[in-house]
């Protein structure tokens, strides 16, 4: 069976979900993921997504992060205002998903500008939405993101959301109550912060990725795990359950 | 007081050149004939609020009627970029467009303390990122019992919110379900407010997981039935996501969007 | 998470000489079989906290469980005083009792803020009242936009939170209507927490006005059908005002108190 | 038709009420005479008790600020955070209704304990619920007391709620948006403020009433108008309907 390096990226995503845990999910990719742990090895995953939709259990992908399926299928629905107050700020949550314009070395995130000059940017970008609280406040933070150079920078135009700041002991110094990223889970492997210095590591190879490819893609010099593991291939369950969600969600770009 | 009137007088009553406007919902019940009502008549100069900008402060923004955008998340979900946000940013186009920026707890408790009539609201945000620099609306706070530094921001007091629901009854109370994000909030955080509703009924009945907002807490109620498209007022309708991709095409070239504005917008049938 | 438990255990488990203990209840969903069972494991020293002590706590003080007392209106609703809370405060009778007084806006806010994960809240509240002399925890804090100066104070994140609800599921997924109160804010701002409930069903099936707790924001959820008696649940029973009366009298007099006590709580069928 | 002075009380209380009025309502006497305004003059008043319930209308006296009545028959019931944050404190209410242990010269209310040392009462009282903040924040409040030198005091033992503190101009420096106590309504007369000196000044004395047993239930050197009103009397409309409101609550001291 053959799958594509975005389906390993979501499946990769999907796995580091335990059973059970609660998940603040973004739309898109990390979407897909936890939607695709659920219907595999984590049945009881609890979804909440920043619309106030806590422990939805969509039978379809939802489109956007508001989606009616959301609100019908959630175990509760409440108001934006308290799913950050009451449910995200104090650190009930396990797992922040998040996605990224540009990643650095030290898990820092930027979706807000691409250029030097905030008042004149190279490239608007959408901005923070949930993501600085959730980098801040999730017990811990997955990321997902596309590896390449320009996504993968030394150090982000702007930082959006914390990941290690500028290395070790920062996020404490910040008051930041969560661990911070993780994993950073891309099309070609995983990373994740070194457990010395900080530094997003490459821990992992999806199958058939030489680690090489990874250190092009990355706009720094790529420090490589002195043991390299390799994902598991995707097995035949978690690809059928995954073309199977996004059969139902209609093409990829609408999403 | 809860009065229902029609979308357009209420529109112009409420509306003002300068004034800062909130058009509130999270992808949900999002008061998009009121904006596109506010296009129509002019408007300019606003100060546009909202979490989420979308296609409606698109519209608003392509059709020059904001001179400021005060936002947490500008984009049109699922699809892509908001083009005639990012040409007004980038482009000054059709006029020049200031922004403030936040994140969606910084917004969300600034409508809060808005609502409850205090000046700031306290959070656990923004520490460590960039935006701190940019705005001078996030500011540090110091707990008097613990001495912890945390994070403020101020309130939110628009002087016109808009939302849209799923039904008011002929007083003029509102009834909503499903996600109602900062619909609460925003209403009560505003000098003025207006609540567009998919029908007018006689009687609200009771159901699960709906909100009750009384008639004297809003001032205009206008019957809009369709008046979320496309976005969607669960029980009502469902979300349009092929006009969110249709829109990609439209908003990426001025000529288009100008074009679109005309032939759409513009001509409303007005009675 | 959510665990489904004997109230001897769950109270076994989570109450400790020493704690600090919040039932909580706005007249509807009071825990009072739960304080009873505090009662019965004679614990001592702790700190209760409560908005409106009223029976429960005025049982749970006379029997000596108690060394403060934190709370806005101690009373017995629609009769009149506590009369072992007068004792204790008056004559230190079984034991002094230390007290820490706020008003309702107070303390309510001070549950939003410890279920927010926050130190403390901001309120318009106290302000010229003589309640601000006698705690360190009302102080005044001054807006960093505005320079007006509000009123701050710490949250409250008791060790044990306990609420009485109409239902669960086999989960632990707890349901509630009616008048609510602040129980929500108080389970999730309390370290652990328990909810007594009239009964475990299937399935919660939605209701209008209905609030849903997460079973994995509870500690232990114990059925108690009548838990909340002389208070009441919602659709399950009816407020006993004539127990309310009749507490006055075994109240006003220690010995008929003491009486009550070893007759009516002490030897409780125990399993 | 003869009548008690506890009702004309009540009856003049509930006659202060106008229709549409929200109406911030106590338990005890001020939730009487507001269930009395709404059958008589102003069935459209929005009555609102602090456990949450916005426009109630109770079918019977309610004996508790909880009791099921006000849930079932109201138009929305909210969390008790929110009915302090979001609708009394912004100056949302009109009308706030207030009891008094103890009440002074400028309208200060004592609800917490008699006597000079709070650590040791000579009487501990129930405290100050939400006394204080409606007293601070409605945009004006009424208070109904029976008038005797133990209640009114030249200065309570303790501010539990402010009225015009020491005198004009008190409440604008403390910042209290509302207006403070418009009247004072008792079972001898109505008293207001003096619009220059602050001072609770006895406009309006009740049927049979001589000012001068009002002056003898004052603990000060009570002020009394130049033109003073006298309350028309009950109307058999008004004492029917108060009748049967406590006829069917029972009898008084379960309230």
């Amino acid at each position: 069976m053959s799958w594509s390096a975005d389906e390993m990226m979501t499946i990769a995503a999907a796995r580091a979900l335990r059973d059970g845990a609660r998940c603040f999910v973004g739309i898109g990719r990390p979407s897909t993921a936890a939607n695709l742990a659920r219907r595999t090895h984590a049945p009881d995953l609890v979804l909440i997504y920043e619309s106030g939709t806590i422990g939805a259990k969509p039978g379809t992908l939802p489109l956007s992060i508001g989606d009616g399926v959301l609100a019908e299928t959630a175990d509760t629905v409440v108001s934006v205002p308290e799913i950050f107050n009451y449910w995200l700020q104090p650190g009930r949550i396990d797992v922040g998903f998040l996605g990224a314009a540009q990643i650095d070395r030290y898990g820092n995130i930027n979706t807000t500008v691409i250029g030097d000059d905030y008042r004149s940017p190279r490239v608007r970008l959408p901005g923070a939405g949930g993501a600085p609280e959730i980098a801040a406040s999730c017990r811990e933070v997955i990321v997902i993101v596309k590896q390449s150079p320009r996504a993968f920078v030394e150090r982000v135009d702007f930082v959006t959301s914390v990941g290690y700041g500028s290395g070790p002991g920062d996020r404490a110094r910040l008051g930041l109550t969560g661990r911070g990223p993780a994993l950073v889970i891309t099309d070609l492997g995983i990373l994740e912060p070194d457990p010395e210095t900080a530094e997003l590591t490459l821990t992992q190879v999806h199958p058939g990725v030489d680690p090489a490819q990874a250190s092009a893609a990355t706009g720094w010099p790529l420090a490589i795990a002195g043991t390299l593991g390799t994902t598991p291939a995707p097995t035949a369950a978690e690809l059928a359950a995954l073309r199977e969600l996004n059969r139902q969600a209609g093409p990829e770009e609408a999403r | 007081m809860g009065e229902i009137a029609a979308l357009r007088d209420a529109i112009a009553d409420l509306a003002f050149d300068g004034a800062t406007v909130a058009l509130e919902g999270f992808t949900h019940l999002i008061p998009v004939a009121a904006g596109q009502e506010i296009i129509r008549q002019g408007r300019r100069d606003l100060t546009l609020v909202r979490m989420t900008p979308d296609i409606v402060y698109d519209q608003m923004i392509g059709a020059g009627c904001a001179r400021k955008l005060v936002f947490s998340w500008a984009g049109n979900p699922g699809v892509g970029s908001l083009h005639r946000f990012r040409d007004a940013v980038q482009n000054g186009w059709p006029v020049p467009l200031e922004i403030e920026e936040h994140s969606h707890a910084g917004m969300a408790n600034r409508y809060v303390a808005g609502a409850a009539g205090l000046p700031f609201a306290v959070l656990r945000g923004y520490v460590g990122t960039d935006l701190v620099a940019q705005t001078p609306n996030i500011k540090p706070i110091t707990c008097p019992f613990t001495g912890e530094v945390l994070t403020a921001v101020p309130a939110l007091n628009p002087d016109v919110g808009i939302v849209h629901a799923q039904r008011a009854d002929r007083a003029g109370n509102v009834q909503m379900w499903g996600i109602t994000g900062v619909h609460k909030e925003v209403v009560l955080a505003s000098k003025r407010s207006l609540v567009t509703v998919e029908e007018v009924v006689d009687h609200l009945d009771p159901r699960p997981g709906a909100m009750i907002l009384p008639h004297w807490a809003i001032t205009y109620v206008a019957e809009v039935p369709g008046g979320a498209h496309p976005s969607y007022a669960m029980g009502y309708s469902e979300r349009d996501n092929d006009y969110y991709q249709a829109w990609d095409a439209i908003s990426r070239d001025r000529d288009a969007f100008n074009a679109w504005l005309a032939g759409t917008v513009m001509p409303e049938v007005r009675a």
